[in-house]
C-alpha cells in the first residue's frame, strides 16, 4: 500500500512533467526547417515518391541499418538463451491441436500472407509500408503458420542463413553508396530512374527488400525460437 | 619395600624420595631443537663451599670481628615456638638494637642464623638452604633445649634432636622457652666468642661439608636441592 | 586513411557473415570476431595517431551523402577517436578474455559483443539524437543478451532487472527526443548547438528528460541497484565491458549533448556525480562481494568524472587531461580487477587470498587498486591533483571535501580488499586456472598502466620536475624479484649507496636539515637493509617495496615543491604500506595505516590546493602568512604530518602496523619512515610559522597534543606485554615530544625537536633491530617469555642497554641533550605546564625502558632458550654502527647541533644557544656533554674497580640460586616476575589512557558501516523497486531543478 | 682552576659527605629509636655495619650486569655529587658542576636507578623486579612536582643553573624559595619524601613482603656499595633540595646544618605516617602535590 | 486532433508505466511497457500531425508543388517505424527473459528474484 502510494505520487508528479511538456505544446502550423528540407528536395534527391521511405531508407538510412541490427542482436540473444539444451528434448508438452479451420485457413492464407509481404516491401518507396512492414506481415504468416502445426518448427538454418545474405547485403550496398554515391548507404548508387516507377529512387526497392526479409526472417526466427522453448516444457 | 630396592636401570642409584622436580625433563626450543633439562645441574651452580681463611694480619682481622660482633643481622627464620620470644627483643622494652642487633629480610645479607626452638626435619630441609645461602662469615644460635637434645620432642618422629649435627652451633641458650633476656645473654656470647675468633661456623661447615651432608641426607630424605645451596 | 563508418560495416559485416558460420568451428569465428575489433581498434588507433601527430581536422562523415541537419552525420574528432579506440580495445581485450565463453555459446553470442560494441561506438561518432537513441538501445539490448553469458538464475534476473530499467529509460528518452524534435525542429546535435534551436520554453522539459536519462545510463546513486545486480550476476568479463566501455561512451555523449542545453546543466551533473561519488563509495564499505563491490567503485568513479565534467568551465583547458586522467584509470583498472575477479573466480572478496598462490597476480591486482585510489605514479594521481588544484584555485573548497571524502571511502573499501588478498587464509582456496586469454589481457592491462602513467606524468605543469629515476631503478628490482635475496640486498644497498653519495654532500653546508634527513634517510636506509641478509631465499616483494618507501622519503627531502612533495608522499605511504603489510598478522593494522594515511594525505592535499589558489607558482613559498586562510591551510596540511606522527588521535594505527611488521621491517618504519612527518611540519612551520583560527591559537593546541601524546603513548608502551609494540607505543611518545618541541615555534623548541629526531632515529632503530634480532631467535613477541638471555645475547643486550640509555635521557649519552634543551624551551617559551607534564611523560618512559631490557635480557632464563644463539651478526652490525654513531653524537654533539642553530637563527633570529667547543649555553643553563661524557666513564671505571677489588673473591652462582624463602624455584616461567609488571601503574593512572580515542574511532567506523549498511537496503533486488527509484530520482531531480512541479 | 686539580678536592668532599651521610643515618636511627621509646642503635653503628658488610669474606653473583648494578648506583650517587656545586662561593667545593646544570643532576639520578633496575634485575628474584617496578613507578609520579618546582625556580631566577639559583637566594633567608615561593618548595619537599624513599613511599623496600625489594640478592660487598651509595645518596640529594629552596649553603656548617633539617622532614613525616600503596602513592601525588606544583608556577608567573 | 493524440499517448505512457512499476506479474510489467511503448508511439505520430495536410507520399502530382505546405510531417513517421522496431525488439527481448526466469522459478511473480541485492 505505502508502495503503491509512492509509485503513485511518482506518477502524479511525472505526469505533471507530462503536462508541461503538453502546455508547451500548440500544434505546428508550418513544417519545421528539416521537414521541410525533406518535402521540397525528397522527391528530387532520393526519387521516392514516399517521403517517410526516403527518410527511412537514405537520409536516416543510418538509422535504419541500426535497427535492423537490433532485430538481429535480439533474435542471436533470443537464439543462444533460448538454445534447446539437450537433456530436456524427451519432454514434449503435450499441445491441443489446433482446430481444423485454422489449419486449412493457414494452408490457404500464408503464401498470400508472403504475397502480400513481398509487394509491401517492393513498393515501399512509393507507397506506405516497406521493408519493415512487409517483414513483419510475412513473419506473422510464419507465425500464423506455426499456430496452426505447433508441432512443427522452422528451419533456422534457412532462416539465417537468409538473414545474413540480407544484412551482408544492406551493409555491402551501404559500402557502394561510400564508394560510387555521396556516402553510406546512399542510394544514388543507381539510377534514380523515374520517379513514381517500381525500379526507381535507386537502391532504395533493393535495400527495402533486403530489410524486409531480413525482418522477416529475424521475427521469424524470434517467433520460433520462443515456440520451441515452449517445446521444452 | 620393592620401591626401596628399585633401582634405575640407568645406573643412577635413584632415592625413593627423589623430588619430581628434580627429573631430567625436555623442552623445545624455538628453533624446534629439544633441549634436555637436567634442573639440579642447570639452575643450580653445584660448587661445594669453600673455606675462606682469616685475614693475615692478627690486628686487622680481630677488628673486622668486632665489626662483625657489633653488626649482627639476624636471620628471622621462625622455626619454632620459640621465634615468640625472639620478637620482644624489638621492642623497647628489650631493644636489642642497642647491641647492634638488627633482623635482616634474607639470608643473603644475614650474618645470623637463629634455629628458635624444635625444628622439624621438613624445616631442617629449609634451614640448611637459607644457612648456606648466607655469605661467611655467619653464625648459628640454637635456641632452647630442642635444638640441644630434642627437648621434649627428643622421641618425635619428625624432629631432630641435635642441631650440631647438621650445621656448626655457634652458641646454645638452654630453656624451655629462654626468656629474652636469656637471648641478649646469648647474643654477648656470641659477640664474645666473634671477637674473640671463634665465630667460624661457615668454615667448619666447608672443611666438614661431606658430614654434615651425610647427617642432613640422612635424615631429609625427599632431597631436592644440590648438595649445596650457594 | 580508412573511414571510420567502417568501423560500422565492418562489425555489422562480419556480424552478419557469422549468421552463415553457425556450425562452422568456433575457433574460426572467435577469430574473426577478435580480427574485427582488432581492425576497428586499428581504425581509430589510426585516426587518433592523426590527431595527436599531425593535427588532422575532425572528419565528419555524412551518411547518404547528404548533408546534415537533413542526413545523418558522424564526427571523428580527438576525442572520439580515443573513445572509440578504448572501446575498440576493450572489446578486443575483452573478446580475449571470454574466448571461453564465446566458445562455449557460439556465434551469437559473438553477433551479440559485436553489436554491442558497434553500438558503443555509434553513440561516440553520432551527431544526431535519435541515431543515438537507436545505437543506444542496440548497446543495450546486446547488453541484455550478454549477462545472460553465464546462464543462473542470477544473471537472468540481473539480466530482466537491467532491462525493465533501460527500458524504462529508453521510453522517457525517446519522448525526450521526439520533443526536442518538436520543438527545436532538427535531430542534429550541432544544428541544435549553432542554432540555438532549444531556448523555448516547453524544450527545457525535453532536454531535462534527454539529459536524465543519460545520466541515469550512467547509473547514478541512488538509481542504480539494476547495475549494481549486473556487476554482480553477470561474468566478470561482462562486468568489465560495462564498466569501462558502455560508461565511458554513455559520459562521452553526455558531455556531447550537455552542449545544447541549458549551462545550469553542468551543475546538475556536478551535483549527480557528487552524490553518486559519495554514496556509491559508502555502500561499497559492507560489500563482500567482489563483482559488487566493484560495481559499487565504478558507479562511485563515474561520479567522480560527472563531477568532473560538471566542472568542465571551471577547470577550463585542464578539464580534458582531468577528465582523461581519471577515465583510463577507471578503464584500466576497473576492467582489470573485473578480469581478475574471472580469473580468480571467488565471489567473497575474503577468498581473494586465493592469489597468493601466484603472487604476481596480487601485484596486479596492486597496480589496478592503487590506480583506482589514486596514488603515484598513476595516471588518475595527476589527474585528481590537478582537479583538487584547479577546484580550490577556484573556492569551490566543499566541493574538494566531498571529492576527498569519497576519495577515502573508496580507498577504505578498495584497501581493505586488497588486505584481504595480500594477507588472508589461503590454504583451504583452490588454485584458479590460468588459460593464456585470460592472463594476455590483464598483463596488457597493466604494462597499458603504466605505459600510460609514463606519458601522462608529463602533461602537467611542474610534472616534468618530479624524479622518476628512482621508480626505474624499482621496475628494475621487481623484474629481478627472482634473484637470490643476498643478491638483491647487495644492489639496493650499493645503489643506495651511491645515491647516497650523489645526495648528502650537496647538503654539506648548504642546507643543514636537509643534510640531517637526507642522511637519517638514506644511512638508515643501509643500515636497516643490511639484516636483510639474513633472508633466505629470494623475499619476493619486500626490495620494491622497501625502496618505494626509501624513494618516496629521499623525494620529500629533494622536493623543492608542493607538487613533488605531495607525490613523495604517497610514493613513500604505497612502499611502507606494503612493507608493513608482510608481516604475519599485520593485515588489520596496515589496513588502518593506510586509512590514516590516505586520510592525512587529503587533509593536506586539500591544504596544498588551498595554498595554491591563487597562486601560479607550486613552489613551497606558496606557503606563507598573510594568504587567504593560512591558518586553515596550517591546520590542514599538519593534520596530514600527524597522522605519520603518530600524534594522539592519530596513533590507533601505528602499535600494529610497527609491532607486527617483519623483524628488519620495523626498524625501516618506524625510525625512519616516522621522521618524514617531522620533515613535513619543519618544511610547514618555516613557511607559515604561526596559525590562528579564532581564539585558537594552532600551534598551541599541536603542543598539547604533542604533550598527550608523549603522556598517552609512553603510558600505553608501559603496559605493554609485546616487545614490539611497547617500542611502537614508544614512537607515539617520542614524536609527541617531538610535535611538542615543533609546535614551541622557538629556536630552542626546534632544537630540542630535531635533537629528538635524530635520537629517535638512532635509538629507535637500535632498538627495533636488537629486538627484531632476539624476536628472530625466540620466535615470540611476548616479553615474559623470553628472560635472562643477557647470558645467551650479551651483544643485543648492550644495544638495547644503550639504547633505552639514549631513550630515556641519561646522562651521559645523547638522549640528555634532548632532555637539557626541553627544559631551557619549555622555560623560555612560557609553556610551563605543558613542560612539566612532557617532562613527566619524560620520566614515565623510564618504566618501559626497564621493562624491555629487564623482561628480555634479565630475569631468569627460560628452558627453551638454553641453547639459544646470539642474534644474527647481520642484525648486530648495524646496531653496532648505530651506536657508535650515538657514542659520537653524545661526545661532540656541537658538530651537530651547532650548524642547525645557525640554521634555526634565520628563522628564530635570537640565537638562544652559545657553543664553545662542547660547551652548550643557554640563557638558563649549560651543558658540556664532552666533559660529562668523560666525567661519567672516569668515574665509572673508578668505581668497577673499588669493587672488583671489594669482591675479588666473588663466586657466580646459578640461576636459581635465590633466596626464595627457604624454598627453591621450580620453573623458570614461574620465577620470572615480567608479565603485567606494571599492574599497580595501570592501577594507579590506568584511567588516563582509557582507549577512548580508539573507542571514538571504532565508532565512527560503526556509525558509517551501520548507515551503509542501511542505505544499501534500498536496493531490494526487486526490480520493480529498482525501476521506481530510476521514477522518483527523475521527479525529484525534476522537483529540483524546475523549483517546484510547474 | 683545572679538572685535575679539582679532584683532590672533589674526594675530600666525597669523603666528607659519605661520613655525614652515614652519621646523619645513625642520629636518624637514633631519633626514630627514641620516637618508639628506645634507645636504639649507637650512632656509629652505620660505620660498623660498612665495614661488616666490606669485611664478608664470601660474596655471590648473578652475572655482569649483577656485578656491574652496585657501580652504577654508586655512580649515580657520586654523580650527582660530582655534579653539585657543594660551597656557594667555593671553587674548591664546587665540584664539577662546570659540566652541566640542575637537568644534569636530575637525570643523573636515573643513572643509578637504571644501574640498580638492571643489577637486581639480574638477579634473577622475582621480589627485585617487583620492588623495581614499584620504585619506577612511583618515582614517575614524585619526580613531577619536582618538575613543576624546578620550573617554577627557572622561571623565577631564568637560570637552570645550581650555583646561580644559590646566589639568587643569598643575602637573608627570605630570599629562599621557602618564602618566596612557598607552593614551590612545598611541591619540592613532597617529592623529597619520595625521593628518599622514606615511609609513606617505602614500598619498594617492603622489608617482609618483598623481603627488601630491589636488593634481595644483593650481599657482602655488594650490599656495602649499595649502603655507601644510600649514605651518599640521601644527603646529596638532601643538599639539592637545600640548594634549591632554602638558599644553600656557604660553608661547611651550614651545609650540614640545612641538609640536616632537609633530611629530618623526610625521617619526620616518615615516622608519623603508615605506608602508601603504590597505586596510592602515585595518585596521592597526583593530586595535591600536582597542585602545588601548577600552583607554584601560577604563583610565580602571576604574582 | 493531435491535442486527442498526445493526450492518449501520454495516458498510456503513464498508464504503461503504471502497470510497470504496480504488477508483480512480470507478464503483465510486459505488457505496462509495451503500452508505455504504444503511447510514446502514439505522441511521436501526434507530433507529425498537421491539421488539412495529406501523408507524405507524393503519389499525387499535384503534391510535387508546394509540397511543404500540402504535407505533414514526414521525420517523426520515420522515427515511429525506428521506434516501433527497437519495441518490438526489446519486447521480445523481454518476453523471452520472462520465459527464463519462469523456467528457473516456475514463477512470475517479479518479487520472487531477489537473488541479489544490497
Amino acid at each position: 500500500m505505502y508502495k503503491k502510494l509512492l509509485v503513485f505520487a511518482t506518477i502524479f508528479i511525472l505526469a505533471g512533467i507530462f503536462l508541461k511538456l503538453y502546455q508547451n505544446f500548440d500544434g505546428s502550423k508550418t513544417l519545421n526547417k528539416t521537414a521541410s528540407y525533406y518535402a521540397k528536395n525528397g522527391a528530387s534527391e532520393v526519387g521516392s515518391t514516399n517521403i517517410v521511405t526516403a527518410i527511412v531508407v537514405t537520409y536516416r538510412g543510418f538509422d535504419t541499418l541500426g535497427e535492423v541490427t537490433i532485430l538481429f542482436v535480439a533474435a542471436a540473444i533470443i537464439g543462444f538463451f533460448l538454445k534447446t539444451n539437450a537433456k530436456g528434448t524427451n519432454r514434449i508438452r503435450n499441445l491441443r491441436f489446433s482446430s481444423e479451420i485454422m489449419i486449412t485457413a493457414s494452408k490457404i492464407l500464408m503464401p498470400i500472407m508472403f504475397l502480400i509481404g513481398a509487394y509491401v516491401f517492393v513498393n515501399g518507396h512509393l507507397s506506405p509500408g516497406g521493408g519493415f512492414q512487409g517483414g513483419a506481415i510475412i513473419a506473422s504468416g510464419v507465425a500464423f503458420f506455426l499456430l496452426a502445426n505447433p508441432t512443427l518448427s522452422v528451419n533456422h538454418k534457412v532462416l539465417s542463413v537468409l538473414e545474413s545474405t540480407s544484412g551482408l547485403i544492406f551493409v555491402l550496398l551501404g559500402i557502394a553508396g561510400l564508394i560510387y554515391g555521396g556516402g553510406f548507404l546512399d542510394n544514388r548508387v543507381l539510377p534514380l530512374g523515374k520517379f513514381g516507377t517500381l525500379f526507381s529512387a535507386g537502391i532504395i526497392p533493393l535495400v527495402y527488400s533486403f530489410i524486409g526479409l531480413k525482418v522477416g526472417a529475424e521475427l521469424s526466427n524470434i517467433i520460433s525460437s520462443l515456440q520451441q522453448i515452449q517445446k521444452e516444457e | 619395600m620393592s620401591e626401596i630396592n628399585n633401582k634405575n636401570t640407568s645406573g643412577i642409584e635413584k632415592d625413593k624420595f627423589f623430588a619430581p622436580e628434580n627429573e631430567k625433563r625436555t623442552v623445545t626450543a624455538p628453533d624446534g631443537q629439544i633441549i634436555e633439562i637436567d634442573p639440579l645441574n642447570d639452575y643450580f651452580c653445584g660448587d661445594a663451599p669453600r673455606v675462606h681463611k682469616p685475614h693475615k694480619n692478627k690486628l686487622f682481622e680481630s677488628f673486622l670481628n668486632w665489626a662483625r660482633a657489633e653488626s649482627i643481622w639476624v636471620l628471622g627464620f621462625g622455626t619454632g615456638c620459640g621465634s615468640i620470644e625472639l620478637y620482644p627483643l624489638l621492642t623497647p622494652r628489650f631493644d636489642a638494637y642497642r647491641f647492634g642487633i638488627q633482623m635482616a629480610p634474607t639470608p643473603r645479607q644475614s650474618s645470623l642464623m637463629i634455629i628458635s626452638g624444635y625444628l622439624s626435619v621438613k624445616t631442617l630441609k629449609r634451614v640448611v638452604r637459607s644457612y648456606e645461602q648466607m655469605q661467611n662469615p655467619k653464625f648459628v644460635m640454637g635456641l632452647g633445649s630442642c635444638t640441644i637434645n630434642g627437648g621434649m620432642y627428643w622421641d618425635s618422629y619428625n624432629t631432630i634432636n641435635r642441631l650440631d649435627y647438621y650445621l656448626p652451633v655457634d652458641t646454645y641458650i638452654a630453656g624451655c622457652m629462654p626468656r629474652p633476656e636469656a637471648l641478649l645473654a646469648g647474643f654477648n656470647h656470641l659477640k664474645k666468642a666473634i671477637k674473640e675468633g671463634k665465630g667460624e661456623g661457615a668454615n667448619k661447615y666447608a672443611e666438614n661439608f661431606e658430614w654434615y651432608k651425610a647427617n642432613q641426607k640422612k635424615i631429609i630424605k625427599d632431597w631436592n636441592m644440590p648438595d649445596y645451596n650457594w | 586513411m580508412v573511414n571510420p563508418i567502417h568501423i560500422v560495416s565492418i562489425s555489422l559485416g562480419v556480424a552478419f557473415f557469422l549468421g552463415f558460420l553457425r556450425k562452422a568451428n568456433h575457433n574460426l569465428t572467435s577469430t574473426i570476431m577478435l580480427l574485427a575489433f582488432a581492425a576497428n581498434a586499428f581504425i581509430s588507433a589510426q585516426w587518433l595517431w592523426a590527431f595527436i601527430y599531425s593535427n588532422t581536422e575532425p572528419f565528419y562523415i555524412f551518411t547518404a551523402g547528404f548533408r546534415p541537419p537533413y542526413s545523418i552525420s558522424l564526427l571523428m574528432g580527438r576525442n572520439e577517436a580515443i573513445f572509440t579506440f578504448l572501446i575498440n580495445i576493450a572489446g578486443l581485450l575483452s573478446g580475449i578474455f571470454m574466448l571461453k565463453t564465446y566458445l562455449r555459446h557460439g556465434v551469437y553470442a559473438m553477433m551479440a559483443f559485436l553489436g554491442l560494441i558497434l553500438g558503443l561506438n555509434i553513440i561516440i561518432l553520432t551527431r544526431d539524437l535519435f541515431n543515438f537513441f537507436v545505437f543506444m538501445e542496440v548497446s543495450s539490448i546486446a547488453t541484455a543478451g550478454m549477462i545472460i553469458l553465464i546462464k543462473n538464475v542470477k544473471s537472468v534476473s540481473a539480466g530482466f532487472k537491467y532491462i525493465v530499467a533501460s527500458s524504462l529509460i529508453s521510453i522517457l528518452l525517446l519522448l525526450g527526443i521526439v520533443f526536442i524534435y518538436y520543438f527545436g525542429g532538427s535531430l542534429n546535435i550541432d544544428d541544435m548547438i549553432t542554432n540555438h534551436l532549444l531556448v523555448s520554453k516547453g524544450a527545457e522539459v525535453a532536454v531535462f528528460l534527454v539529459l536524465m536519462s543519460i545520466l541515469l545510463e550512467l547509473k547514478p546513486f541512488p538509481a542504480n541497484g539494476w547495475a549494481l545486480d549486473v556487476y554482480e550476476g553477470s561474468l566478470p568479463g561482462i562486468g568489465a565491458l560495462l564498466s569501462a566501455t558502455s560508461a565511458t561512451a554513455v559520459y562521452f555523449v553526455l558531455n556531447k549533448l550537455l552542449a545544447f542545453a541549458n549551462p545550469y546543466w553542468y551543475n546538475v551533473v556536478a551535483v549527480v556525480g557528487m552524490i553518486s561519488f559519495i554514496g556509491s563509495n559508502l555502500l561499497g564499505i559492507k560489500q563482500k562481494n567482489a563483482q559488487r563491490l566493484l560495481g559499487y567503485s565504478s558507479v562511485g568513479q563515474i561520479g567522480l568524472l560527472l563531477v568532473i565534467l560538471g566542472f568542465s568551465n571551471t577547470l577550463g583547458e585542464k578539464f580534458e587531461y582531468i577528465a582523461f586522467g581519471v577515465l583510463i584509470s577507471h578503464y584500466l583498472a576497473k576492467s582489470g580487477l573485473f578480469w581478475l575477479a574471472g580469473i580468480v573466480k571467488q565471489d567473497n572478496i575474503k577468498n581473494w587470498a586465493a592469489l597468493q598462490k601466484k603472487p604476481i597476480f596480487l601485484f596486479f591486482m596492486g597496480v589496478f587498486l592503487f590506480t583506482l585510489a589514486g596514488f603515484p605514479p598513476f595516471p588518475s594521481f595527476f589527474a585528481k591533483w590537478q582537479l583538487i588544484m584547479e577546484l580550490s584555485t577556484a573556492g569551490m573548497y566543499a566541493w574538494v571535501i566531498g571529492i576527498l571524502f569519497g576519495s577515502f571511502l573508496e580507498a577504505v573499501y578498495l584497501f581493505r580488499w586488497f588486505g584481504y588478498a595480500m594477507k588472508g587464509e589461503h590454504n583451504d582456496l583452490p588454485m584458479f586456472e590460468l588459460p593464456w586469454h585470460k592472463i594476455l589481457p590483464v598483463v596488457i592491462g597493466v604494462l597499458s598502466v603504466f605505459g600510460i602513467s609514463y606519458i601522462s606524468k608529463d602533461w602537467l605543469p611542474g610534472g616534468t620536475s618530479l624524479n622518476f629515476i628512482p621508480l626505474y631503478f624499482i621496475a628494475f628490482m621487481y623484474l629481478i624479484d627472482f634473484a637470490p635475496a643476498k643478491v638483491k640486498n647487495t644492489i639496493v644497498i650499493l645503489v643506495i649507496t651511491y645515491y647516497s653519495w650523489l645526495v648528502i654532500p650537496n647538503y654539506y653546508n648548504t642546507d643543514i636539515i636537509r643534510l640531517i634527513f637526507s642522511s637519517i634517510f638514506l644511512i638508515g636506509a643501509i643500515l636497516t637493509l643490511i639484516p636483510g641478509y639474513l633472508k633466505k631465499g629470494s623475499r619476493k616483494g619486500f626490495y620494491p617495496a622497501a625502496l618505494l618507501m626509501f624513494s618516496g622519503l629521499i623525494g620529500l627531502v629533494e622536493s623543492t615543491n608542493i607538487y613533488q612533495f605531495f607525490f613523495s608522499w604517497e610514493l613513500m605511504t604505497i612502499g611502507s604500506y606494503l612493507l608493513i603489510i608482510r608481516g604475519k598478522y599485520s593485515m588489520p593494522h596496515a589496513f588502518k595505516y593506510l586509512l590514516f594515511s590516505v586520510g592525512g594525505a587529503y587533509f593536506m592535499l586539500m591544504g596544498f590546493g588551498m595554498a595554491h589558489a591563487g597562486q601560479a607558482s607550486l613552489s613551497f613559498d606558496i606557503l606563507r602568512t598573510g594568504v587567504p586562510y593560512s591558518s586553515i591551510i596550517f591546520l590542514l596540511i599538519a593534520i596530514g604530518f600527524m597522522t605519520k606522527l603518530a600524534s594522539l588521535g592519530f596513533h590507533i594505527w601505528l602499535p600494529g602496523a610497527y609491532g607486527e611488521s617483519e623483524a628488519d621491517v620495523a626498524p625501516m618504519v618506524s625510525s625512519i619512515l616516522i621522521n618524514a612527518g617531522v620533515f613535513g611540519f619543519i618544511i610547514l612551520m618555516t613557511h607559515i610559522p604561526d596559525a590562528n583560527i579564532g581564539y585558537f591559537n594552532i600551534p598551541y593546541m599541536l603542543g598539547w597534543i604533542g604533550v598527550i601524546s608523549a603522556l598517552v603513548g609512553n603510558i600505553m608502551a608501559s603496559l605493554q606485554e609485546d616487545a614490539r609494540k611497547l617500542v611502537a607505543y614508544s614512537s607515539i611518545g617520542v614524536m609527541g615530544y617531538v610535535l611538542f618541541g615543533m609546535a614551541m615555534m622557538s629556536h630552542l623548541g626546534w632544537l630540542t625537536a630535531i635533537t629528538y629526531t635524530i635520537n629517535h632515529f638512532l635509538f629507535k632503530g637500535l632498538l627495533f633491530l636488537a629486538i627484531g634480532g632476539v624476536i628472530l631467535r625466540t620466535k615470540t613477541f611476548n616479553m615474559y617469555e623470553m628472560g635472562g638471555l643477557i647470558k645467551k645475547m650479551p651483544w643485543s643486550f648492550i644495544a638495547v642497554l644503550i639504547g633505552i640509555i639514549t631513550l630515556a635521557g641519561i646522562p651521559p649519552l645523547s638522549g640528555y641533550a634532548g632532555k637539557w634543551l626541553f627544559y631551557n624551551a619549555i622555560v623560555l617559551k612560557g609553556w610551563y605546564i605543558q613542560g612539566a607534564f612532557i617532562m613527566f611523560a619524560g620520566i614515565i618512559a623510564f618504566l618501559y625502558c626497564f621493562r624491555l631490557i629487564y623482561a628480555i635480557f634479565l630475569g631468569q632464563l627460560k628452558d627453551e632458550h638454553r641453547n639459544i644463539k646470539e642474534a644474527s651478526v647481520w642484525f648486530i652490525i648495524p646496531q653496532y654502527i648505530i651506536i657508535i654513531t650515538i657514542m659520537l653524537f653524545s661526545a661532540f654533539p656541537q658538530y651537530v647541533l651547532n650548524p642547525i642553530g645557525n640554521w634555526l637563527s634565520q628563522y628564530f633570529p635570537n640565537n638562544a644557544l652559545v657553543w664553545n667547543g662542547s660547551l652548550a649555553t643557554s640563557s638558563l643553563g649549560y651543558w658540556n656533554a664532552f666533559n660529562i661524557m668523560m666525567i661519567v666513564m672516569g668515574m665509572f671505571v673508578v668505581l668497577l674497580l673499588f669493587l672488583l677489588l671489594v669482591n675479588r673473591g666473588s663466586k657466580k652462582v646459578g640461576q636459581f640460586d635465590i633466596v626464595y624463602a627457604a624454598e627453591r624455584p621450580e620453573r623458570p616461567e614461574t620465577t620470572h616476575m615480567a608479565y603485567n609488571l606494571y599492574a599497580h601503574y595501570n592501577k594507579a593512572i590506568g584511567f588516563l589512557i582509557t582507549p577512548w580515542i580508539t573507542k571514538s574511532w571504532d565508532n565512527i567506523s560503526e556509525w558509517v558501516n551501520t548507515i551503509a549498511n542501511h542505505t544499501r537496503k534500498i536496493y531490494n533486488g526487486n526490480g520493480q523497486a529498482y525501476a521506481l527509484h530510476i521514477l522518483i530520482y527523475i521527479v525529484i531531480a525534476y522537483l529540483i531543478i524546475n523549483g517546484g512541479l510547474f | 682552576m683545572g679538572v685535575f686539580t679539582k679532584i683532590p678536592y672533589v674526594l675530600l668532599g666525597l669523603f666528607i659527605l659519605i661520613n655525614y651521610g652515614l652519621l646523619v643515618t645513625g642520629i636518624f636511627r637514633r631519633i626514630s629509636a627514641r620516637i618508639g621509646k628506645r634507645i636504639g642503635m649507637p650512632v656509629y653503628q652505620p660505620w660498623i655495619n660498612l665495614v661488616k658488610l666490606y669485611a664478608k669474606r664470601s660474596s655471590v653473583y648473578h652475572g655482569i650486569m649483577f656485578y656491574l648494578g652496585p657501580v652504577f648506583r654508586l655512580g649515580g650517587g657520586v654523580g650527582i655529587f660530582l655534579f653539585m656545586p657543594l660551597i656557594f662561593g667555593s671553587e674548591y667545593f664546587s665540584n664539577f658542576s662546570f659540566a652541566g646544570d640542575l637537568i644534569l643532576i636530575m637525570y643523573f639520578m636515573f643513572f643509578g636507578m637504571l644501574g640498580m633496575a638492571l643489577g637486581a634485575g639480574e638477579g634473577g628474584h622475582p621480589y627485585s623486579a617487583i620492588g623495581i617496578s614499584r620504585g619506577l613507578a612511583q618515582f614517575t609520579a614524585i619526580e613531577l612536582p619536582l618538575t613543576f618546582a624546578i620550573i617554577a625556580i627557572a622561571i623565577q631566577y631564568q637560570t637552570l643553573s645550581l650555583t646561580e639559583i644559590v646566589a639568587a637566594q643569598q643575602g637573608g633567608i627570605t630570599h629562599w624559595v621557602l618564602f618566596t615561593n612557598p607552593f614551590a618548595t612545598a611541591a619540592g619537599m613532597l617529592s623529597f619524601l619520595g625521593a628518599m624513599g622514606a615511609s609513606p613511599f617505602n614500598v619498594v623496600r617492603a622489608p617482609q613482603e618483598i623481603p627488601i625489594g630491589p636488593p634481595v640478592e644483593f650481599n657482602s660487598g655488594f650490599l656495602a656499595v649499595l649502603r655507601t651509595n644510600a649514605a651518599l645518596l640521601h644527603i646529596v640529594e638532601a643538599i639539592l633540595w637545600m640548594n634549591l629552596f632554602f638558599g644553600g649553603a656557604t660553608n661547611w656548617i651550614e651545609l650540614f646544618i640545612k641538609s640536616f633539617c632537609v633530611y629530618f622532614f623526610a625521617l619526620f613525616v616518615g615516622t608519623v605516617f603508615p605506608r602508601f600503596r603504590v597505586d596510592q602513592s602515585i595518585r596521592w601525588y597526583l593530586k595535591v602535590p600536582l597542585i602545588l606544583g601548577i600552583l607554584a608556577i601560577l604563583y610565580i608567573k602571576f604574582i | 486532433m493531435e491535442y486527442i493524440g498526445l493526450i492518449t499517448g501520454f495516458i498510456l505512457v503513464i498508464l504503461g508505466i503504471w502497470g510497470f512499476l504496480t504488477q508483480k506479474n512480470i507478464l503483465k510489467m510486459i505488457i505496462g511497457f509495451t503500452i508505455s511503448d504504444t503511447g510514446i508511439n502514439v505522441i511521436i505520430v501526434s507530433i507529425s500531425y498537421l491539421k488539412n495536410r495529406t501523408a507524405p507520399i507524393l503519389n499525387r502530382p499535384d503534391l510535387l508543388t508546394d509540397t511543404v505546405n500540402k504535407i505533414t510531417d514526414p521525420v517523426p513517421q520515420a522515427l515511429v517505424l525506428t521506434a516501433i522496431v527497437i519495441g518490438v525488439g526489446v519486447t521480445a527481448l523481454m518476453l523471452s527473459y520472462a520465459l527464463r526466469l519462469y523456467q528457473e522459478k516456475n514463477t512470475l511473480d517479479i518479487n520472487n528474484f531477489k537473488d541479489l541485492k544490497w
